[in-house]
């Protein structure tokens, strides 16, 4: 194929400003184009024949089409960070300073040593994988993991980047009543309609210029050529109060609910985006109804040597000729099996083309359309056939051969015509990929969403809807402007009516041009020797197609598989229904017979940044305590503790983590340390029947809790398991303020509003969440009493006046501090909540109360080092797989009343002894204990098998050795046996005792002093 | 998928969280019996076609909703409240 | 039949490969058969194979509604592993690599078992603690295990965002070096190919319409194919039919199981030249990755959490795994989504599978799968044959039983507790 | 005895006066941020909503409006959040206690939330784009009339969103997430260019 620029007039080169000179590089080499040109049509304008490589046999590929079901002109765009593989040049818009290469190739396009590929031809067949690289017996997966090496570097197409996009990304929500999915003539009538009656329109199109094939009609509009009749009206429609339009927007997936993905693609046609401006746009737009007007895709035909560069679909050279005034070649021969492609070839001829041959699979050929080929000049070729495409690499000639309608094959009669391009129509498929997505059953229409053969048109047709939308034009198998603008309407009204909204009103153009009869002969391959091509992109033959009909591949999902048809970066949009013809033949069906494979979403390839929108780079919500600042500024190292931050401990100059929380932890046991416990959740329960409401959903009473005390309470799955743990407080008859894990407070909120709502609706209960309402601080150590006395005075704070779980409320610095004597490290401690927005100035007044006792501010390791030397459970010990009994808490579970888990807690294995069982364990020789270990009875190298396993682990300074929780089989009864902690990951396996949970004041004397 | 919330109004399903089939009963609360819990926590009929579940509107009211939708095709036939407030909204009064 | 080498891919490029035979056989059903297994996915088919091969039944039957491997062992995302952490879990997955490791042979069909490695990236120390705690249990099993520091995994994962300032930061991870992926369906067909030669019939486009039952035993099934009724009897029948479970064991008069079938999405990006080496997972969300021989990604992540046959998802799931993904690989944002399916999952209440006698005499049920169906299918075959021929469990499954809900002996993971569209 | 304790914003170092984003044209949105006196949720038993608005009305004199329509009087506004479920703000520091005082047990439950949540306002000509870039609501006059409140999230992040004018939103974030909030508002505004006040 050698491309031209033509001589640029009125009617040629339609979409493109001459004026405006554009240089880009293609494999290196600099180029001149125009502003509207595609890097496609730059290219052919440009002489370039090869641009690309195929998948398999990586033989050389031109330009095959003029949009996005392009197969063959795949480039890697732009460098760097922002290197893309994989981009179709048909729709890559030019740019000052584009930069394109030509991938899956070495060295170049058009010298590519791994077309060696093609050597063993017909032995890298379908399934060839499947069938060899096995290695011989006992090898098990050497060979091919050997193998598999080579293969992987030899497949892929484009390489990726390795560094990270530069660019951003942004999402949008929309709603509407109408979305008309395509601005071609059914969709801009579709959209008139809608929009005159009222409804909310969004109008979507995926290419930068609305108008489909109106773009490149030479039809007259109310006497207007089409392409300013196109530009008038969606000028009109954007003006349009209740109209969205949106180009270079693919609606790329339908889901339920009437629901829509379209990706804008806002800065793709820049060399880079503005700054501030993303570089593309996530939309996810809500409708009512929509009209899908996705137009259709022109099929090729199959022959011998069908993918040369110089091949292309008719419709396609025909739009570079029209909107890019350029050839796809010096002299251009035309294929077809209908009439659509004597049009082309008239259209072409009309912008200066030189055709030279018009061959036709029909002998029957109506006049309008032998006048057509008349005026082209053309040698007309009818009841012929196009049997091989010929010339080294690209195409210099085809071999013609008469043909037979009725057996579908070729005769004896050879002719050679000469051209450099040739310009095929195999008929055309509607393009109902979108509505294919949904399949499935509907309610009302056991079809829906199956298409449905049109044996006149030989193309499948969308089925019937299985939801609100109604397809128009080309994508509904009405072909021509006047069809298409009537159908656009129609589905117009329909969707209207579906929104509830009037008729709105007709305004279809008076359209002066050709009737077209768009229905094909049921050709779809000329047999012959050559090597013929159904999938450009991935190689698959029309041999590949009948040998896996011979090894029995025959059902259409098998075909795919098997052969890899229509599994390429275009998902078989030219070779799908090509494919089924060809393996109905084999199969002896009607096309239909063979079934189709349900389109999958996207439509075309969605950038994955786009997809995850605002969320890339920023994927969840932190949460922060009020006072985070502070524990930043105060050296916090910061542990992501589910979406919270939580200070792990707070290191000073030189200190490692482990020095400071052993630090911070003696601290506590020696005077007093501090701890922001603002992330436990906390869930407000109010109302008559609060108190019975927490008596069923925890296992222990809570029935007579009185006033001003606060309780642990332990809750329980339905199934028996343990759920969470937490305190909760009676402020007084009616209120309590529950508090939960860090990582438990959801699913905790949950659990009770669904059994208040759906399973005890009559309880007159109030559940809110007030997680973020109070900032929460303890104070632990012996010292803790002391600070508060400094703040509150001695006696608020007595042992009279607030016990051992005493809770009362008390004024600071004029504003409401709740106290509750609580402790999770067993020394004198208390938790103080006060509103939020006021936590930093509650912290800042107790460490200044505190200063005389050196008090020390304690993390999250330093807090879980005193409860794993107290014994207490925590998340680790929650695993969802423990019960009370497990963890010695049996007494915490109430034998007087039912509770949510008790009827499960029951089962018989739950009841047993031989479970795993909380215990403790000690580093008898000082060896670190660390977590993740296993407990086991043998010797590094014989391990045996493991008896349980750590739960959580630190170095005790109480006990002045490392320590560990530990779940252990028949635990309770094991105390003082001796064992290993044994960690291969970690190269650690250490002598441990085994030693009750309770290491620190088991008798609770501190905490209660 | 879009639910109506019988409160809040049509909304995207991203704003609320399934609870799961709305057939599974719990035994009356003076019932201990493992087998009626274990059929209650364990057994699905889990059927095609229709299916009657409970949905939370986590990021909203936070009531819940009975939702009949049909899981072959996720056609939402009806979502009706479920709750103390149910027959105030059922009655179209939304308060 | 021919047997499959490079040699015979040579001899039949030179007859143009006219001479290619079928992979299997399409007989017509016979009226009777020893064992009638429902459901010609992967699991249906590896048992088949299994009962000739292992246990010399072959005049078995295996019923497929539509075409082989037309369920979960076509639509995952291929993944080979046995990194677990509860002891019935490990042994039995272990038990599938050893198979996996030498299936290309058995089936002399070229299963392109790939063992690149499965990593779980861990993002705090405590979730490092954890993954230490697992490996060590797989070490205890038998199993290779790695506990890998950010240095490590940086090295592995070119492009992968190991910064500190990552919003999850990586901390490590837990390599497994022996796990990986497979050629999905090719295993498919490496089964069915392999059974077909030892004698079974398979038979497609077969939907079982219901049980034949004599008193409480089930008998066979009845049939519909092509239009046609008629009914195939058999000693004994087996059920392995993933997200179709509570439907087909209805046609039984079995009305409740411990199961919900919900729909899974897995995602494919264009072929690009190798990047990611290993199967890699993002631990602070739920995400895994590999990129296949051809060149794609291939990625999932959660279910869609509610109950679905439609073999379809929703876009809050899209939003959510790519955001996850190019969290991980930065990298990986201009990279394109080529295309996206739905599998239906038959979620258990504990995330664990079900592979019984039972629940009704004649009737054995390989079940519960929940997305962790495709690295079993050769243990999940091999058990149920085993089941089925012996009518009792073996050793290797015999914790995965039906009963074990109500006597409180859960296999539960995660701990999730019986909500199974946790697990 | 401490100081006086002083309410501190979440936004207090985020928010920082000045002009951001696109500074090409006019900027687009505005946003500020603001701390309530007293913010606090009554709700009714099904049985006992009339006694709870007359309740309401009694303390702040103004009547609870029907479905989700924003009672303002003064510096008194009344949004509902659910079914028997209403947000009282008023600028006094004492509207829990006065609540509570007319909503018994036997009426209700009146539960402060004055520090759970802190509001961010939004004003401007793109604030409708803005907002629907990232909150899965119809944002239009039509369906989100001024006057009105409705709940939503952006992904974790609770909002109670309350239409104030033509161009403005007042949205009452969950407090432990509101600089996260405040990051994702800022990042979207970038794009229109913003002002913070």
């Amino acid at each position: 194929m050698s491309g031209v620029r033509l001589t640029l007039r009125p009617g040629v080169g339609t979409s493109i400003d001459t004026d405006k000179t554009l240089t880009f590089s293609f494999d290196g080499k600099s180029y001149e184009g125009h502003v509207g040109d595609t890097l496609a049509s730059a290219l052919l304008a440009n002489g370039v024949d090869i641009v690309a490589r195929s998948f398999k046999y990586h033989r050389p590929r031109g330009i095959f089409s003029a949009g996005s079901e392009e197969p063959s002109a795949l480039v890697t765009l732009r460098s760097g960070a922002r290197q893309e593989p994989n981009i179709r040049a048909t729709e890559i818009e030019l740019y000052e300073g584009l930069e394109a290469r030509s991938q899956n190739r070495w060295p170049s396009a058009k010298f590519d040593l791994m077309a060696i590929n093609q050597l063993p031809g017909k032995a890298f067949a379908a399934g060839f994988y499947y069938k060899t690289f096995m290695g011989t017996p006992g090898m098990g997966t050497k060979f091919w993991w050997f193998c598999e090496q080579f293969i992987r570097r030899a497949a892929g197409l484009g390489k990726p980047t390795v560094d990270p996009d530069p660019d951003h990304y942004a999402r949008m929500n929309a709603y509407c009543d109408v979305l008309v999915v395509g601005s071609g003539a059914a969709g801009i009538a579709a959209a008139k309609r809608a929009a005159s009656a009222g409804a909310r329109v969004i109008l979507c199109d995926e290419s930068a210029e609305a108008g489909g094939s109106l773009r490149s009609a030479c039809e007259y509009l109310d006497g207007e050529a089409a392409q300013d009749w196109v530009k008038r009206e969606l000028a009109a429609l954007a003006e349009h109060e209740n109209v969205r339009v949106l180009s270079r927007c693919t609606v790329q997936s339908m889901f339920d609910g009437e629901t829509y993905l379209a990706i804008e693609r806002v800065a793709d046609h820049k060399l880079r985006p503005a700054p501030h401006e993303p570089r593309q746009r996530a939309w996810t737009i809500r409708t009512t109804s929509a009209v899908i007007a996705t137009g259709a895709i022109e099929r090729p035909m199959v022959f011998g040597g069908n993918d040369k560069p110089g091949v292309i679909l008719a419709d396609a050279a025909r739009r570079y000729a029209r909107e890019f005034g350029v050839s796809p070649g010096r002299s251009v021969a035309v294929f077809t099996n209908n009439d659509t492609g004597w049009l082309a070839a008239r259209d072409m001829a009309r912008c200066g083309v030189i055709i030279t041959a018009i061959i036709d699979t029909r002998s029957d050929v109506g006049d309008a359309i032998r006048e057509a080929g008349a005026e082209t000049r053309a040698t007309i070729h009818t009841g012929s056939a196009v049997l091989r495409a010929k010339g080294f690499q690209t195409l210099s000639a085809v071999e013609v051969a008469d043909f037979n309608e009725t057996t579908n094959t070729v005769g004896s009669n050879r002719q050679i015509v000469a051209c450099d391009a040739l310009a095929v129509s195999g008929g055309w498929s509607p393009a109902f990929h979108l509505t294919s997505q949904q399949g499935g059953k509907h309610l009302t229409s056991q079809q829906g969403g199956k298409p449905v053969w049109d044996s006149e048109l030989q193309a499948f047709l969308p089925g019937e809807a299985t939801s609100n939308w109604h397809g128009a034009g080309a994508m509904a198998g009405k072909f021509g402007l006047r069809q298409a603008f009537r159908s656009g309407e129609e589905a117009a009204v329909l969707a209207l009516a579906d929104c509830g909204l009037g008729e709105g009103e007709s305004s279809v153009p008076e359209i002066e041009g050709d009737s077209i009869d768009y229905a094909p002969a049921p050709v779809f391959e000329v047999r012959s020797k050559h090597k013929a091509f159904v999938d450009l992109q991935h190689d698959v033959t029309a041999d590949d197609v009948r040998l896996a009909h011979r090894e029995g591949f025959v059902s259409v999902e098998h075909l795919k598989r098997y052969t890899t048809l229509g599994m390429a970066t275009d998902q078989g949009k030219t070779s799908n229904v090509t494919g089924l013809a060809i393996m109905a033949e084999a199969r002896d069906l009607p096309i239909p017979e063979v079934g189709t494979t349900r389109f999958r979403p996207p439509y075309t390839p969605v950038a994955l940044g786009a997809v995850a929108g605002e969320k890339f780079g920023h994927l969840a919500a932190e949460r922060l305590t009020p006072m985070h600042d502070w524990h930043v500024a105060n050296r916090a190292g910061m542990y992501a503790n589910g979406p919270w931050l939580r200070p792990e401990s707070y290191n000073g100059p030189g200190e490692t983590v482990e020095q400071a929380y052993i630090r911070e932890a003696r601290a506590v046991r020696e005077s007093v340390g501090i701890v922001d416990v603002s992330t436990l959740g906390k869930i407000d329960v109010q109302g008559p029947d609060a108190v019975e409401f927490l008596n069923r959903v925890y296992s222990n009473g809570f029935a007579k809790l009185p006033v001003g005390k606060a309780r642990y309470g332990l809750m329980l799955r339905e199934d028996g398991f343990l759920f969470d743990d937490g305190t909760t407080w009676r402020l007084d008859e009616h209120r309590f303020l529950m508090t939960t894990t860090t990582a438990g407070a959801g699913r905790v909120m949950e659990h009770l509003e669904y059994h208040r709502d759906v399973v005890w609706p009559d309880l007159k209960v109030a559940l809110t969440s007030v997680s973020d309402e109070w900032a929460g601080v303890a104070l632990a150590g012996p010292k803790s009493r002391a600070v508060l006395e400094n703040l509150f005075g001695a006696k608020p704070i007595s042992n009279d006046q607030l016990p051992f779980m005493g809770v009362r409320e008390l004024k600071l610095g004029g504003i409401d501090v709740l106290i509750a004597r609580l402790s999770f490290s067993g020394e004198l401690a208390y938790e103080l909540y006060c509103g939020a927005h006021c936590g930093q100035g509650l912290w800042d007044a107790l460490m200044e109360a505190g200063r005389p006792h050196r008090i020390t501010p304690y993390g999250l390791e330093a807090l879980s080092t005193l409860r794993i030397e107290k014994g207490h459970v925590a998340g680790p010990e929650l695993n969802g797989r423990t019960t009370p009994h497990d963890l010695g808490l049996s007494g915490m579970v109430s034998t007087k009343k039912n509770f949510i888990g008790k009827a499960l807690l029951q089962r018989e294995a739950l009841q047993s002894e031989d479970r795993l069982q909380l215990v403790a364990i000690k580093s008898v020789d000082g060896q670190r204990i660390r977590g993740g270990s296993h407990l086991v009875a043998g010797n590094r190298d014989e391990p045996g098998i493991s008896q349980g396993h750590t739960t959580s682990t630190c170095f005790s300074p109480e006990l002045n050795c490392y320590v560990s929780l530990a779940l252990l089989e028949r635990g309770k009864i094991r105390h003082g046996e001796k064992m290993f902690a044994t960690n291969p990951v970690r190269s650690a396996h250490v002598a441990v005792e085994v030693v009750s949970p309770h290491m620190v004041d088991p008798k609770g004397e501190r905490m209660h002093g | 998928m879009l639910l109506t919330c019988p409160y809040c109004g049509l909304r995207d399903q991203s704003e609320f969280t399934y609870r799961g089939d709305a057939n599974a009963r719990r035994p009356s609360f003076a019932d201990e019996s493992i087998e009626a819990h274990a059929a209650y926590v364990f057994d699905r009929e889990n059927p095609s076609g229709l299916h009657e579940e409970i949905w939370n509107h986590t990021s909203g009211c936070r009531n819940h909703i009975k939702v009949v939708r049909n899981v072959t095709t996720h056609e939402v036939v009806s979502c009706e409240p479920v709750g103390p407030f149910a027959k105030a909204l059922k009655r179209g009064r939304a308060t | 039949m021919s047997r499959y080498s490079a040699l015979a891919i040579l001899r039949n490029a030179f007859t143009g490969n006219r001479h290619w035979t079928p992979a299997w056989r399409k007989p017509q059903p016979k009226a009777q058969y020893d064992v009638v297994i429902i459901g010609g996915g992967g699991h249906g088919l590896s048992t088949a194979f299994y009962l000739a091969r292992v246990h010399g039944i072959a005049n078995v039957a295996v019923v497929e509604k539509g075409y082989l491997g037309s369920g979960n062992v076509g639509r995952n995302t291929t993944i080979v592993r046995s990194n677990y952490r509860l002891p019935p879990n490990s042994a039995f997955y272990e038990k599938s690599m050893e198979l996996w490791r030498g299936l290309s042979h058995e089936l002399n069909y070229n299963v392109m078992f790939s063992p690149r490695g499965v990593m779980n990236l861990a993002h705090t120390p405590g979730q490092m603690d954890a993954y230490a705690e697992r490996g060590n249990q797989m070490r205890l099993m038998g199993v290779r295990s790695e506990l890998l520091d950010r240095g490590q995994v940086a090295k592995l994962n070119p492009g992968m965002d190991v910064s500190g300032s990552a919003r999850f930061p990586i901390e490590g991870a837990l390599l497994q070096p022996d796990a990986g992926n497979a050629r999905h369906d090719a295993v498919a067909w490496g089964y069915a190919r392999g059974a077909d030669q030892l004698g079974v019939d398979l038979l497609e486009n077969t939907e079982v319409v219901g049980f034949l039952k004599e008193g409480d035993t089930i008998v066979g099934v009845e049939v519909e194919r092509a239009g046609e009724r008629s009914e195939i009897r058999a000693g004994k029948t087996g059920v392995a039919v993933a997200g179709s479970t509570s439907r087909v064991m209805k046609l039984a008069g079995v009305d409740r199981l411990p199961i919900e079938s919900t729909v899974l999405q897995a995602f494919v990006s264009e072929s690009i030249k190798p990047i990611l080496p290993s199967v890699t997972t993002f631990g602070a969300g739920h995400l895994y990755v590999s990129q296949s021989d051809k060149g794609g990604l291939v990625f999932g992540g959660n279910i869609d959490y509610y109950n679905s046959y439609a073999q379809r998802g929703n876009l809050p799931v899209w939003e959510e795994v790519m955001s996850e993904l190019v969290a991980m690989f930065p990298n990986f944002a201009r990279l394109r989504l080529l295309r996206s399916w739905g599998g239906i999952m038959d979620m258990s209440m504990d995330g664990s599978p079900i592979i019984t006698t039972g629940p009704l005499p004649g009737m054995y049920l390989n079940a519960g799968w929940c997305y962790g169906g495709f690295k079993a299918t050769p243990a999940s075959g091999w058990c149920f044959a085993h089941t089925i021929a012996n009518d009792k469990p073996h050793a290797l499954n015999s914790a995965f039983t039906l009963e074990r809900f109500k006597q409180g002996r859960p296999i539960d993971e995660l701990g999730a507790g019986p909500t199974p569209w946790y697990h | 005895m401490a100081d006086a304790i002083e309410k501190v914003s979440p936004l207090h170092a985020l928010a920082e006066p000045g002009r951001f984003g696109d500074t090409s044209g006019e900027p687009g949105v505005g946003l500020s941020e603001r701390l309530c006196d007293s913010l606090v949720q009554v709700q009714a038993w099904p049985d006992s909503i009339s006694a709870l608005k007359k309740a309401v009305k009694s303390v702040t004199g103004a009547s609870i409006k029907p479905g989700n329509a924003v009672a303002t009087k003064g510096d008194v506004v009344l949004m509902s959040t659910g079914p028997g479920r209403w947000l009282v703000e008023d600028e006094t520091d004492d509207l829990e206690v006065r609540l509570r005082k007319a909503i018994g047990a036997d009426i209700g439950a009146v539960t402060a939330l004055t520090h759970a949540r802190t509001v961010v306002s939004i004003s401007g000509e793109r604030c409708e784009w803005v907002l629907a870039s990232g909150i899965a609501l119809d944002f239009s006059a039509d369906a989100f009339p001024v006057g009105t409140a409705k709940l939503s999230h952006h992904h974790e992040i609770g909002l109670t969103i309350h239409r104030t004018g033509d161009q403005a939103f007042d949205l009452y974030v969950v407090t432990s997430m509101v600089r996260s909030f405040w990051g994702w508002i800022a990042r979207a505004s970038a794009e229109v260019g913003y002002t913070v006040s």
